[in-house]
Formats: C-alpha cells, structure tokens, sequence
C-alpha cells in the first residue's frame, strides 16, 4: 500500500462482512484510523531514521498492523500489554501518546522514558504497557508474572504478551507457559508469525507449526489470519472473555508478513527472501487495503473518506515528529537518574569515582 | 533480644514481612510443602497458605521472570533459588530485566524483588554446588547484593531487602543456617543497607569482609590477639551499596588492611575494595592491601583438597602478619 | 527387598517371559547380575554415608536398577551416556569400574576424576561416559551436542541422555529438543520418572504427563514401565535401533521409583510422601523382585544361584569400598591441576596469589 | 602484509581454520545464509557447506550447551552469539559446564569450545544491547577471554582461541568491524593468548587497556603528546591469561596508571589490575592508579547520555594528567 488512493477494490464479498465478525461500523472506521495512524507513524520513524534523527536500532511494524489494533482494540484499559522491540505501534495502540513514543524513538525529553529507554524499550505504565523488550523472549516470563499478580489480586484483567515467531524457541517461553498452565493464569501469548526471526524462516528453526508449543501444557491454541484486523478482532473479544472468565492461558499465532526489513540496517528483500514475495504480500495482504476493500464493499467507507482519515493519520504522525523534534535532549544528570529507586541514604551505589 | 538460629532468624523476617504487607510472597523450589530445602520457610504455608508460599517447577528462568513481572505490576516477591548456584540460569532476567527496567523506562517502574537462598561454599559439594556468587550480580549497576552473617543481620537485613524498591539479591551463608545468635525483638527491626558494622574494634590491622567469612575473621583475630594483634575486623554487610566512609574510616585507622572473601578473586569484591582504597586512602596504606579469597580453581570435592582451596583462619593470620610486615 | 532371599514368588505367569522380550537366558541373568550389583553398590556407599566416609550430597539409584541395567545393556561400547547427579550405577553400567565410582564418593585418588568431582560428577571418558552432571537440565544440551558430533562425524552410535521427571519443566530441555527434531540427532532422552523431584510430586508442577513434552517437536515418545527390566531391555533395543538407523531423537519416560529420600540427607518418607507408598512400591515394584520372579517362573533361577549371585554383588561393593578407603587423598597440588588444560605458557591464569 | 578490516580478519582466521581443522565447525543465529547478523561468516557457508556453517534457533542455552558436548566428544566449535548481550541466557553451561567439566572430571574431557560474537557498548542500542561482558566469564576459573583491538590482533588470536584446548570468550569490538589495519599474510600467524602488547611507548604515564578502548587510549596519547607527556599504552589483549610481568613492567617505567576500559567498574577487570599493581608494585607507584570505565549505570539511548556515559579522550587525558598531579 503505497498510498491508498491508487488501490482499486479487489472484489470482497459483498456481504456484511462487519456482522459476521460482530464489529459496529463506527469499531470498523476507528480500526481503520488505527492502523493508518500506525502505518503512517512508523514510516515517519523510518523518514526520521534516514535523517540521523532516530539511532540505534529501529523495528518497524509496518504490515503487521491488524496485530496492534485488531488484538489491542478487545482490551479494557486496565488489561496489561507487553512486547519486544516490534513494540511502536501496540504502545500507540494500548493508549501511549504518539508524541510520547516518537520522542522516545529521538532520545529526548518528551519521550516514554524520557529518552533512556530508546525504540526498543517503550514503556507507560499509566495505560498498563509493560515495555519494549529487546532480549528475544525476555518479556514472556515477565507477562507471566504480571498474569500472576493479576490473579494474585483477583483483578478483572487479562495480560497480553506479544513476541515474534523466531522466540517460541527459547526455553523461557516454555517455562512460561507450563507455569501458566498449572496456575491458569490469564495470560494471552500472542505469537506474532511474519515468517522470519531476522533473516531466518521459521521452517528452518523449526519442524513444526507454532501451534503446537502448548501441546505439552494443556493450553488450547489457535492461529488467526493477522491480516485480517476484522478476524483479529473477533477472535481476540472471545479469546479474551474466555481468559478474563477464568479459562486459564492461551496460545494464538497471528499469521502475518512484515513488510520492511527486520530492523533499519536489514534491507527489505534480497538476501533472505525475494522481492517478488515480499511484494506479492504488499498486493495481497496489506492489512489496511484488505480492511479497505471490505469497508468498501460494505459500503461503509469510500475513497474521499478515507483519504480524509489518512490525511488525519499523518497529520498526528507529522505532529509527533515535530514534538520530538522540539523536546529537549535529557539533561546530563539524567543519566544517573532512575538506576536506583531512591538515592542512597547509605552507603555509595555508584562506583565510576564521578561521585553523585 | 531472644536467642535463634540464622534460619529461625530469616523465617521471622519472612514472616513478619508478610504479616505486614499482604503484596509479599514466596516462590521457589521447594518453599511451600517441603519448608524449603534449607527449612528456612518451615511453617509459612500454613500460615499464609498457597497463594502466598508458591511451589515453582525447576524453572529458575522462569520463575524469577516471573517475579521481575509481579514486580512490575505492584507486588513485592521473595524469589527463593534453592542455592544461588542455579541463578545461573535466571541471570538474563536479574540483570537484562530486574536491573535494568528502572532505567529503561525512565523510572516509570520499578522492580521492588528480593532474590534470595544460600550462597557460597559448602562442604564437599563439588564444583556446581559451591560458589559464591556475589561478582555475578553486583557487576551490573540495578541490584542491591546483601550478605547477612549473624542472625540479627540476617532478620534486619532481609526485611530491608523486601521492603526496599530496588531488586536485591540476598545471599544467605549456606553454611550459616545452624549459627545462633541474639536477635532483637522488635517487630520493626529494620537494618538499612549498606551500613557496615564494625563486628570487632582493634588498631593494628583492618580485616573487611562480608557473609560467612566474617566468622573467619573473628577467628583470626582472637589468633593474632593472643599474638598482640589488635585486629579491627569490619563486616560490610551490604556490598552494593557499599559502605565506603566506614571501609576509608578503618584505613585510616590501622593503615593496613586485609581482605577476606570465600570468592574467586579475579574480580571479585575484594578487587574492587582494594581499588578504592588505594584510589581514595592511598597515603594512608603501610603496605599493600592483601587478599585472601579462594582458590582460583573450580571448588574440588575432596576433603582435604576443599579445605585447601577455601580461605582459612590460617590464610588469613598470614596475610594480617604479611600486612604487619612480621 | 531387604534381602532377596526372604521374597516368595509372587506368583509371575509361567510362560517364557524371556522369549517374549527378545532376551536370552544368558542375559537375563547378567541383568539380574548388575542389578544386585547396583543394588548392593548403592547400599554400600549409603554405609559410607552413614560413617563419614563420603561427603557432600549423595543420592542413590536404588529401586531404579532397572533403568540402569536395562537401558544400557543395549548399547554399544562406542555409544555415549550422560545423566544428572544420581549416575553412579549408569556409570558402573556403562563400564566404569565400580572401584574406580566408590573411590571417586570417598575423594580419593584412586576415583573416577581423581576425588574432585565427588558423587554428582562421575565421568569415564574411556568408555564414553560423560558424566555426572548437578545442574538440573545441564546434561542435556550437552548431550544433543554429542549426538550433534555424531552425525557430523558420521559415527554409528547413538547418545542417551538421563535425566529425571522434574527436568523437563527446564527451559534447556525444549531447546535441546527442538534442535535434535530440526537436525535428527541420534539421542534418546530417558526421562526416570520416579515420580518426584526432590519433594515435590509431578503434578504438582506439571498439568500433564511426561511424554506429551516431545509433541512440539513431533519427536516419538513413549512411556516403559521402568520397574521391569525385561520391558525396559526390549523397549531400548528397538529404540536404539531406529535411532541408530538414523530415525532421529527419541523421548523415552522410564516409570519408577525411588525407594531412598533424594538424597542422603532427605528422609525416606514422611514429608512429601507416606512410608506406606514407600512400601507398597517397594513391595510391588522392586526390579530385582520382580525379575527374580520372572525368572524363578521360567525356571531359568533358583533360590541358590540367586543367593550366589547376591553374594557375588556384595563382594564386588565391598571390594570398591575397600579400594575406596585404601586409595590416597589427592595429593595438594592436585588442587591447581585440571582447571586449565595446559599450565600456561604466556601469562598469569590464577589470581588468588598462590603463584603456581 | 595485506590491509584489510577487522571483520575481514576475522573471516579469514575462520576460514583458515575451519580449511585447516575438519573439526571446526561454526554455530549460532544467522551466521549461515545471512552471513552472520555482522557479517564476519560472509561466504563461509559457501565453502563449507550447511553441515559446518549452522544457522541455530533463539536458544541460546541451548546451542552453548550444544557446543559444549561437542567439544567433549572431540569438535571444536566456535558458537557466534549474535552478540555477548544475549549470552546472559547461557551464563549456567558456560560457567558450570565448559569451564569447569575438564576440573569435575579430573582432566579426562576438555572443552575446546570458542564462543565469539560482539560485545561492549556500541551505537544508542540502549541498556539491553550495549554492555561490556568480559567480568561475567572472567570471574569464575575456567574460561580463557580474549579482546583483541586490530585486525592482526583479532586474527592471530582468534586462530589461537580456536586451537586452545580450553573454553575461550573471544569478545570482538562491535564498534571495529569496520576497522581497517595491516595484517600478517602468513596462513599460520597466530598469537599466543596471554600476551600483551604494547601499542605505544612512552615514559610519564601508562594507559593499560583492552579491546575497543586501546583506540581511545592511542587518541588520548596523541592530545597528551602535545602538552608533553608521553604515554605508554599496553594493550593487554587477552585479559585471562593476564600478562601480568608486562603490567609490572609499564608500571615500574612510568610509575603512574590509569586503567581504561568500556565495562562497569564495580568488579571490572580494571579492579583487578589495580589490585595487582598494588599488591605487586605498590611501592613503584607515585600516584593511585585511576581507572577510567563506563558510566556506572545501565546504557542509556539517548545519545547525548551514551555519550556521557562512555569513556571520551577527554576523560582519559584528565585521570592521566591527575595521576601526573597536573
Ligand atoms: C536472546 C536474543 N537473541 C538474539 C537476539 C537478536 N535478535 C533480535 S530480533 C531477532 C529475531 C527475532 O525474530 P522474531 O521473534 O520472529 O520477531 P520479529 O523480529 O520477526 O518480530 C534476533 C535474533 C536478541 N535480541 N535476543
Ligand atoms: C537448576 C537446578 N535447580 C535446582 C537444583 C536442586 N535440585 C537438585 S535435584 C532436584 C530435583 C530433581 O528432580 P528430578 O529431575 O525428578 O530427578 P530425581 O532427583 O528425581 O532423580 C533439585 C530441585 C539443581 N541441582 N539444579
Ligand atoms: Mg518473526
Ligand atoms: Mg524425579
């Protein structure tokens, strides 16, 4: 989807495809605005990026969209999110100002944590997003704990931990989802399958489907078109009730395609994967033209509208960059700031002879 | 003050910790129906029951994941490794995660964890089950590393690390657990970290330590003080945060200076010890700092070989008279 | 069995139980050879125990003969054995002197590593036994490693790797898994389970059965009754076969028990268990005891060649706790030997001022 | 002599070695068809084909643990870790299993195993993929470490890592890849590990550094050079084995220190230097030994903060000329 305008409509069903999936026109217009706002912030990062204006290392989500709104959009505001580094656009979707998150992606003040955390480590607690990790899987045993402390308290929410396909690998997912298993807890493991982990097929680290991770613990799983936000949708509002209700974990994989590189540095296609495949993704699975087309269909959107929304889309992506450009770099006493939760009352902490 | 072991000592700090804050649990192996493979939890699934004294699967990532998670979100866990030899394994989640989401996310969180469980050399164990491993955790700025050798330090120290914000790592002496001592009866009994105490005064020789050794360096001293060596021996307690104005203060005193760890030394905490004194008390120095840790080797399982390769009473009354120059 | 002459016959089928295992006469009594050989070795080093003469944590096999005898009596000399901390009979049946296995509990010289690996770290590299691991898991990437060597050298032979029923909750286990199923290793991971890790049942950490662990990975399991030795041979040596053929990895759960606390300083029963299944199972489920039976019914031993061959294990266990105490402590500079490979030619590798 | 940079060393010495040793094969994350996530394996896979060259899984502990069976059972494989950040995961086989198994077994398996892959802070990557690792295997006995500067360095030690029938941390500079040097055409050049070297020779002041930060070191020299000091710079290279007699041998030329390094400075390597020094030299120095490290917090993003918290020239020009009292 280079602009959305050029896309004519590929034929969708004409049928209410918005009552199969029990999703309200207005829900359906708001996943669209959604999912251009993500598009439309991560190309600015990436534009920001080119510039020098964003260092270090920077995973887009673009194509993978319908996994921030589709699953996101089911949460009430007090569920907990957490994700790797592929986290931009789940942050924006769990309620984290995208001023906030582009500031972060520019090192400065205004960002999420106030420049220190960087792209990969987005965190706001005030809406229950729980980071932004960079350690491949590190984040699935921490989920784990935020289900326990949910249950713990008997709250009414349910965590949703998000990771890539290339983590079911790691032996902490495994752990993981065994504790869960056994303490049923409320704990959503959302696998979000774009078919590589970095420059690596999933089949060439794996003999079998991702699905099949929870066979040993008992946890049902499932797999969802992530492509598909109306589909997304649906089956995130069950799934969800089912483990807010006290139905124990779930496994879903969201069967999507990234459609840049793995990380900035990586290049789109060439190496690891083809262009024509890539491409062929572009045209066929764009989240936002599939959404698109069946909107249109069901006539509920058209072309002017939606330009309008994706005119309002870069507008707040223009707008954050712009925050983050104008929002100070940290103050040098930042950087001995937040290491401790307090400052010492005794003994020194601190121990690079910079006294503080 | 009433009279208890290390372990009765460490099970009142838990308990009472939980007592008073209903957001504190137990996890580890083993600490809920077998009382802890140490017994140090001994009664505390029957007080608080299964929600809060938690049997966890031989997962140490997980579960101290897991805590780091719990932490997050509000409550305030005690981790239990079975021994701190198998933290190992949990150490991407203590220094990649615990550490460090204070930082990452600009003080949005903060990880309020305590993990804690016997440390250092045991008696024939071999070399998987007898290591101390303080170097491990307090290399990486983010985590406090507690070492309690008496059993009131053991129960005021402990009841810090659970109420204090920071992830702590609370390294018990595995070796210490029978060890009596008088222990305050306050409910209240609160040991701030990283507040050395002075466990024995002398003027000749300065003996710092932490943990278990410190027993070994009041030993040595009622050795040298038969030999007319007054040896001032200093228990950090804490090793980050470290007690720097009492380490500079006990230089400054006897100008010499040994110290004791049951550690390997190459980067170990004497290393660091000795490099701020030299940095900071360098015109107060009589003579090199030295140190007695143990054997740069893998801890052997022999009996004879083992006692040759932990730090010694012997060891370290040569080093004070090395330091003495006699 | 307290003593294998008190036991009556339990009344075993009297058909040729032998021939429906595979298993000639001759090695149905060798079977029954090591096992009282186990049996009385384990009761020894228990004695041992008892006065000081070994040290540190101790724990022993006994009621779990079978897995031992059975499971290694099908391999080949050139094959590879690994286990966790309870190995000294899978040592003594892969080969190890007896001897040489008591020695290395007693730290002396004349032990497996010289008396510095102690009762958790029997290793024999002659005879391709790679120890004796007290980490719970650590054996077992290590193991897929040497099936990894296998196939990459092309060796004919097969790598088993023991581990107990609470390991597989380790996250090292998965990972291991998956990469044996990705590259068809030739390893056969031998879960004994008897029932408990250390204190804790099973199920109490884990929601489902043992052999379910494999099914990500699309790795065969299957489960043998590990009480019956017979079962467990005939089991191994068509596993083995397929293996060795190159059908790739297998997960075998051995069912069993332990008779003795988990180590010498756990009770037997009392706290996580009550004396009366303790001795139920070892009433119904003594491997020695129950192939004695088979054998007494199929005619193939009486009471008086038992008694011989008991006597015979007893003499052999006494014989290694005699070469035990008789064998010098190591020498002091033993202590400094083995950490490195080579003394070393450039450079300081000791730092604890003990030059050496 | 050819020119070539680091990462082109680096490949060569793989490549010679695996052309040289059947039993040299090269494991870890996208070191196969993606010719390693830093390129170092470019074309590798090329020559020796998917059973040598081995793309692995996100296991980390796994394929540690992998290689360390291997080298037991005769390979010697050399594990890339993406980069060191992520060897956290397989801390427990490194530590416990590679470097102590050829100890517990009283000498009957070694463990030639090389665990290679970047390290040390690098380009805004923030707190989780910016560290310096070497404390963690350095610590504990075992486990050789080696961190090589230039591109002869790098290849000659790494062809000597690779033959070394011990475990080896080889922890290249994420920041040199690019770095361009002059190296040895000599298919056999190897340098022995524990070997320092030094870089620059000068009589006021000793800069002793490793790695990455010997680059800083020669620049820091050259700003001194001006104001008329001369600097020794000695780069240790491989800081286990530690060439200790060529530590003694600066210090007692220049009498005055500052240890220099990218790691945290609580129980760095740095620590144990000065320990050293002091201990072995204590009356050669006319100053304390000052050590310049990484700002002791976790890696910040921002790149006026990292910048902070990394060691500049500067800071190194200012501890010299305060150990110079000037
Ligand atoms: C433990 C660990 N190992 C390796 C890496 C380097 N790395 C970063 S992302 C990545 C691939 C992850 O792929 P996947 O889980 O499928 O997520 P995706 O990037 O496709 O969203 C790797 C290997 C890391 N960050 N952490
Ligand atoms: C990583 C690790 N965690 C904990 C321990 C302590 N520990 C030793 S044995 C054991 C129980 C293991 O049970 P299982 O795997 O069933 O083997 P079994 O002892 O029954 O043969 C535990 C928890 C350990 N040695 N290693
Ligand atoms: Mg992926
Ligand atoms: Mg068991």
């Amino acid at each position: 989807m280079a602009e959305v305008e050029t896309k004519t409509n590929r034929g969708a069903k004409k049928k209410d495809v918005l009552a199969q999936h029990g999703v309200t026109e207005e829900l359906a217009l708001e996943l669209m605005q959604d999912m251009l706002l993500y598009r439309r912030f991560e190309e600015k990062a990436e534009e920001s990026y080119a510039i020098g204006k964003v260092g270090g290392f920077c995973h887009l989500h673009i194509g993978q969209e319908a996994g921030a709104a589709g699953v996101i959009k089911v949460l009430q505001s007090d569920d907990y999110v957490l994700s790797a580094y592929r986290s931009h656009t789940q942050a924006i979707a769990k309620g984290i100002n995208p001023k906030a998150v582009m500031a972060e992606l520019y090192g400065r003040v205004g960002g999420t944590s106030g420049g220190k955390g960087g792209s990969m480590h987005i965190f706001g607690s005030d809406v229950r997003f729980l980071g932004g990790h960079g350690i491949v899987g590190g984040q699935v045993p921490i989920a784990t704990g935020v289900a326990w402390k949910i249950k713990y308290s008997g709250e009414n929410t349910v965590c949703v931990c998000f990771m890539g396909d290339a983590t079911v690998n790691q032996g902490g997912f495994h752990e993981s989802l065994n504790m869960a298993a056994l303490w049923e807890l409320p704990v959503i493991y959302v696998v979000e399958n774009n078919e590589y982990g970095m420059g690596t097929a999933f089949d060439r680290v794996s003999k079998t489907d991702i699905s099949t991770r929870s066979l040993p613990f008992d946890i049902p799983s499932s797999s969802v078109n992530g492509q598909d936000v109306l589909s997304t949708y649906e089956h995130f509002r069950n799934l969800t009730e089912q483990v807010r209700a006290g139905g124990g974990p779930r496994l879903v994989e969201l069967r999507t395609y990234r459609f840049r590189g793995h990380s900035m540095s990586d290049p789109v296609s060439g190496t690891y994967r083809s262009t024509e495949e890539v491409e062929r993704h572009k045209e066929e699975s764009d989240p936002i033209a599939i959404l698109r087309d069946q909107l249109f269909a069901a006539a509920v959107l058209d072309q002017d509208t939606l330009g309008e929304m994706d005119a309002r889309a870069k507008k707040i992506a223009a707008g954050a960059a712009d925050f983050a450009d104008e929002s100070p770099v940290p103050e040098p006493e930042a950087l001995y700031e937040n290491v401790w939760a307090e400052p010492n009352s005794h003994g020194r902490l601190f121990f690079d002879s910079r006294k503080v | 003050m009433a009279t208890m072991t290390y372990r009765e000592a460490l099970n009142e700090a838990l308990r009472e910790e939980m007592d008073r804050d209903p957001d504190v649990f137990l996890m580890g192996e083993e600490v809920a129906e077998y009382d802890g493979a140490y017994k140090v939890s001994r009664g505390l699934l029957d007080i608080f029951g299964e929600r809060r004294v938690v049997d966890a699967p031989i997962s140490e990532l997980g579960f101290a994941g897991l805590g780091v998670g719990a932490a997050m979100a509000g409550l305030r866990p005690v981790i239990e490794f079975m021994t701190f030899n198998f933290a190992y394994l949990a150490l991407d989640q203590i220094i990649n995660n615990a550490s460090k989401i204070s930082y990452m996310s600009g003080g949005q969180f903060k990880v309020p964890i305590t993990f804690r469980g016997p440390n250092g050399p045991a008696l024939q164990l071999g070399a998987q089950h007898s290591q101390a491993c303080e170097t491990y955790f307090l290399h990486a700025p983010g985590c406090k590393v507690v070492t309690p050798a008496t059993p009131a330090d053991a129960k005021g120290l402990l009841k810090a690390s659970i109420r204090d914000d920071d992830p702590v790592a609370f390294m018990e002496g595995e070796l210490l657990y029978n060890f009596k001592g008088e222990v305050p009866e306050d409910d209240d009994f609160v040991i701030p970290l990283g507040v050395a105490d002075l466990k024995r005064k002398g003027s000749d020789v300065s003996i710092i330590t932490h943990g278990k050794m410190v027993h070994v360096a009041l030993q040595a001293s009622g050795k040298l003080e038969k030999l007319g060596v007054e040896v001032e021996v200093l228990d950090l307690r804490s090793v980050r945060p470290l007690d720097v104005d009492a380490i500079l203060e006990t230089v400054q005193k006897t100008n010499r200076v040994v110290y004791l760890e049951d550690n390997w030394p190459y980067a170990g905490t004497g290393a660091q010890v000795v490099s701020i004194i030299q940095e900071e008390a360098f015109d107060h120095l009589d003579a090199p700092v030295l140190r007695v840790t143990q054997a740069d080797v893998p801890m052997p399982y022999a009996k004879n070989l083992e006692a040759l390769a932990k730090p010694t009473v012997e060891r370290v009354v040569e080093a004070c008279n090395k330091v003495l120059y006699r």
